[in-house]
């Protein structure tokens, strides 16, 4: 129950950051999502010991976020609750690969390194995507997607979900609760009501889904789902993107750390 | 303008479950009048609002509007005209934003831009609720959701407004207000309510409706006075006239 | 059994963005001309409910822990694969971009394994043939059960390759497998029990919804089956391949990998490396620096595929931490200097 | 029977939003007493009962039932004397057929079969729907459901009763069937409503709530009275009340 509350606050959140108007807010949405795409791909193209290389890379959720004028904590909590799935499957890797390998110092195993690197690949890659909704929002993103010729039909029927989604699982919630209320020692919903509650939530979804598509075709509906129009690329958008893209290729191609730390050691020596 | 005149002849219509909901409804409402439709839960309102938009098609009988029969082929045309406010807000607002969803019907007629914003802000600023526009409207309250609704209907500039219970969970105040807004809109209007107090105050004019029949159609005035029809269909005469505590006329 | 972007390779991500993009174009196209735009609010709300309801956790009996629904095969059942599949697809891009669940290149994959196997090869394979002698209680309950798990195999399967593929763990093939698979069958078996109580409620009250949705696919039928088939035919060849290579050859897999599809040159520095040493003593830029260090020393065991170090002796490496650390500081103090500016232009003009 | 007591002392309440819903409200129920909550669309209502049934925690002070607090492990105890009837019905039925609806709380207290089937009967006698038990909830209209609901929340003997808003969407006749029902349940009510002439008539005490605080507490035929204070928190005179038109006393 508490857990379908937050994610709906965190949902509605994210929402609230994306009305904001800053720089990056006021930036093409296309441009935006080209950038974001190519930020994920540079990431995870990095090979699995790596994790100097990566840090450059900081730079962009960094900026991103101070452009932006995003709070860090909401985001950095989002980012630590990430998938147990990824730390599943990472913290094995010490277990598998306990080469010793020895850094200014210190031994660490190998299997150590390579979770890091996915540890902070992870990192930039979530960040990365609550960044580009947190600073576009569902409807503009919507609109890069028919830009791109994603057909109407998935479109529309993705904004509805995202819409929908609020109004369904407060509904979940107000039935959940009504369900904790008259069985106080249940974690969950018993086997015995599995098939009735979940089958009248649907049911009641069906009955719902009728009346929203006759509102719309009461209001004119014929299939097209007009949105305004879309705006117009500007030459600072794709400079926006231009210039993010030759930093990734570059932090990709150079290890920017290494670079810096044997200028440093270099001159101490 | 005899064209905004709303016919139903002989209406009837059964649920694909064979349940009879509608059975033989005939009546005329004029441009200008405002109707109010009571009768008890599952009297069949809400299926007689949506025979009269189109939304169900009737079994037997036609609905005329203007002098076009309400069919698949006159639907697009005859929904321009017709505005309706849904029973639950949640199911008529599906837009990010409220302003989107007020744009939504003008945008679907091809209005340009320009258009479509005078007619949004027009709307937002009729039902009180202009500093709301970017809102999600699954964030505002029940009353503002509603008045939210009301606004997406209205800036399409229906010739005949129907409402499924407006006021529905409004609090007194909020009632008040879209109670005014109705008064001030000038065309037709179609109204159902269990709030009799609403329809007597607002409709000249008011159809009672049992088990799918037309219990009584009349003036306003007389209709919800009488305290023997309103027993029968499973109604009251309203508050504002039972047992006045100031000059203690009897209770019915 | 969310796929991360970070556990998966360009490639990979790459190539199941693809496939992915070609089942939905195919599903759309079937939908524009099999229904009616009546479906799309429907799909819309049901995305909706499937997530909503994803909140919902069951008890399973007999443990303490439980599950929630995972939603591809009750939303075939409902609403037919093709919209079944949209509809999924949608709720997982939701669900990425929202919460960070998967993630953007990993969101082909995880349609994909969630998607397709339950929408175009448990459903119209083994739910309605099984299924076609008409509905009873038991029969919804043994099949739906039957059907969740092998679509709920196939796709864990499917995440089992993607991540040995995608070369980021070094869980070997056969423990990655076991791992997943077992996890994933008693997982299948709850969902399955879950739809076919929600199934059979719905059968009960309103048995139209679901002949509607298994009517309306009836003409495609036939090509899904064939294209399902082969889909599954390959997948098993390949599986049944690579795990005999696997087995034989630990290190083989990646060797294969690589082999056929090209990725060593792509993932590998030490091609870039190359390069880059070439490049830099053109410009001679730090002549000191040494990016020739790592092959000297990749003597270490680093075979045929595996990467190389990037920096191993002790002075690279001291570089790197130290480089590192001047790095992030660097990016913070950007995130600061900018996060000051911002402050004070707020207070110069209010 | 001082442990059917219900007290809230200070209540403070901030939904995760920092939005604070509650802000330090403190009162106390006696046995036997009803109650009526009022306050505009948002003043706080529902977040209040929500807080009183241990659904939600206040982030500072404490509800105490008896002399119990309620905290997440006293809560179990606390809920079986406490039943709640939500706004919606919908929300409140889950099983398939109304008697296993009504008989889901006593099993869940793990009562024998006999015991259970005593009381789901003797529930449903009560709100006059024992002809309905073997058909499914979801096929009932709306007065049938909220009846259904509220006998799901008596067969668990609850204590004290407390609804949000029991008549929303009822016809008149189901309106005066469900206070009538209420009226016969002789333990502490607690009801939130728009429908200040019900709480008129069944509450003997009224808290006014405004912007998450008490802006009024006493004796309802004070209170609701009272133009100004109810002007002033969003509401009105109850109907009844009003401009009385058959002497046409003046409003207010
Ligand atoms: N989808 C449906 N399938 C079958 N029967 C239905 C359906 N919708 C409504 N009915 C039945 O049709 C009758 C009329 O329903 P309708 O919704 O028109 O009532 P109403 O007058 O609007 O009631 P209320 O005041 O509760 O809104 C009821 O008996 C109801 O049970
Ligand atoms: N889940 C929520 N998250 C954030 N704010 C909320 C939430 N629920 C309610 N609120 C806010 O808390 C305040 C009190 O809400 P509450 O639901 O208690 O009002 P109410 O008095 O019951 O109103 P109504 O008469 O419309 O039912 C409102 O301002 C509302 O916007
Ligand atoms: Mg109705
Ligand atoms: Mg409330």
């Amino acid at each position: 129950m508490a857990n379908i509350m937050n994610s709906l606050y965190n949902m509605r959140l994210l929402d609230d950051l994306a009305r904001q108007e800053t720089i990056i807010h006021k930036l093409h949405p296309l441009m935006k999502l080209l950038t974001t795409v190519s930020f994920l791909t540079v990431v995870v193209s990095f090979g699995r010991y790596e994790i100097s290389g990566l840090l450059p890379l900081f730079v962009y959720p960094v900026m991103v976020f101070s452009l932006a004028e995003l709070p860090l904590k909401p985001i950095l909590l989002r980012i630590l609750l990430v998938s147990p799935f990824i730390i599943g499957i990472g913290i094995l890797n010490p277990f598998f690969d306990q080469q010793i390998y020895r850094l200014g110092g210190m031994e660490i195993s190998r299997g150590w390194l390579t979770f890091l690197s996915i540890l902070i690949k992870s990192g930039l890659t979530v960040t990365a995507a609550l960044l580009l909704i947190a600073s576009t929002g569902m409807d503009r993103l919507a609109g890069a997607l028919r830009m791109l010729k994603i057909p109407r039909i998935f479109v529309l029927q993705l904004l509805l979900t995202y819409r929908y989604i609020s109004v369904l699982m407060e509904e979940v919630a107000r039935t959940l609760r009504a369900y904790s209320l008259r069985a106080p020692n249940q974690k969950g919903v018993h086997r015995s009501a599995w098939g009735s509650l979940a089958g009248q939530l649907i049911l009641r979804t069906f009955d719902r889904a009728q009346r929203i598509y006759e509102a719309m075709c009461l209001r004119g509906f014929t299939g097209e789902y007009e949105t305004g129009g879309f705006k117009e690329i500007r030459v600072w958008d794709i400079a926006y993107w231009a210039g993010w893209m030759l930093f990734f290729v570059a932090a990709r191609l150079y290890n920017i750390p290494m670079v810096i730390g044997s200028l440093i050691t270099g001159v101490i020596r | 303008m005899s064209h905004h005149k709303l016919e139903a002849k002989d209406l009837h219509y059964s649920y694909p479950d064979d349940h009879e909901a509608v059975k033989g409804m005939s009546f005329c409402i004029h441009h200008g009048e405002s109707v109010g439709i009571i009768g008890a839960n599952g009297a069949g309102k809400s299926t007689l609002l949506m025979l009269l938009m189109g939304v169900l098609f009737p079994s037997q009988g036609e609905v005329c509007v203007g002098d076009v029969h309400v069919t698949k082929k006159t639907l697009p045309m005859i929904r321009q005209r017709l505005g309706m406010v849904f029973q639950d807000p949640d199911d008529q607002l599906f837009m990010s934003t409220v302003y989107d969803d007020v744009a939504f019907g003008p945008r679907n007629y091809k209005l340009d831009e320009k258009e479509v914003e005078t007619r949004v802000l027009h709307a937002l600023e009729l039902v009180g609720i202009l500093h709301l526009k970017d809102r999600a409207p699954f964030k505002l309250s029940g009353g503002e959701k509603r008045a939210a609704a009301i606004a997406s209907v209205l800036s399409m500039h229906p010739d005949v407004l129907v409402m499924d219970e407006p006021t529905a969970a409004l609090d007194p105040k909020s009632r008040r207000r879209v109670m005014k807004l109705l008064t001030s809109f000038k065309h037709t209007k179609i109204i159902t309510s269990h709030d009799l107090d609403m329809i007597y105050e607002m409709c000249d004019r008011t159809i009672v409706i049992k088990n799918g029949e037309i219990a009584a159609d009349g003036v306003t005035s007389e209709i919800l006075v009488n305290a023997q029809l309103m027993d029968e269909c499973g109604l009251e005469v309203p508050l504002a006239m039972q047992n006045c505590p100031v000059c203690g006329s009897a209770k019915e | 059994m969310h796929m991360a972007d970070a556990l998966i390779s360009p490639l990979v991500g790459g190539t199941m963005w693809v496939a992915t993009a070609g089942v939905a174009a195919y599903s759309i196209k079937k939908i524009q001309t099999e229904m009616d735009e009546k479906k799309i609010p429907l799909m819309g709300v049901m995305g909706a409910f499937i997530f909503a309801s994803q909140m919902i956790n069951f008890t399973i009996p007999g443990t303490g822990s439980s599950g929630h629904i995972g939603g591809g095969l009750i939303l075939a059942i409902l609403l037919g694969p093709y919209a079944g599949f949209l509809t999924l697809a949608s709720v997982l891009t939701i669900q990425a971009l929202f919460f960070a669940d998967g993630g953007l290149l990993a969101l082909g994959s995880n349609v994909f394994n969630m998607g397709f196997f339950t929408c175009f090869v448990a459903y119209p394979l083994i739910y309605k043939v099984l299924m076609g002698k008409g509905y009873s209680t038991k029969r919804i309950i043994v099949v739906s059960v039957i059907a969740a798990i092998i679509g709920l195999q196939l796709g864990a399967f499917g995440v089992v390759l993607e991540t040995l593929f995608s070369g980021k763990t070094e869980l070997p093939f056969g423990t990655f497998v076991l791992l997943m698979q077992p996890i994933h069958l008693a997982i299948g078996a709850i969902e399955g029990l879950v739809t076919a109580a929600i199934v059979t409620y719905i059968w009960n009250q309103r048995p139209e919804i679901i002949e509607r949705a298994a009517s309306g696919e009836a003409i495609g039928n036939a090509s899904i089956k064939k294209v399902a088939l082969g889909l599954i035919s390959v997948a098993l060849i390949t599986g049944a391949g690579l795990s005999w290579f696997a087995s034989s050859n630990p290190d083989g897999l990646e060797w294969a990998i690589s082999k056929t599809t090209g990725t060593a040159e792509l993932e590998s520095p030490v091609g870039l490396h190359q390069k880059l040493s070439d490049l830099q003593s053109k410009i001679a830029f730090l002549p000191d620096y040494s990016f020739k260090a790592p092959e000297s020393e990749a003597g270490q065991g680093a075979g045929e595929g595996e990467e190389a170090w990037p920096a191993v002796s002790e002075g690279t490496s001291t570089a790197g931490l130290v480089g590192g650390g001047m790095t992030l500081a660097l990016a913070a103090l950007v995130g600061a200097g900018i996060s000051l500016l911002k402050r004070r232009k707020y207070r110069a003009n209010s």
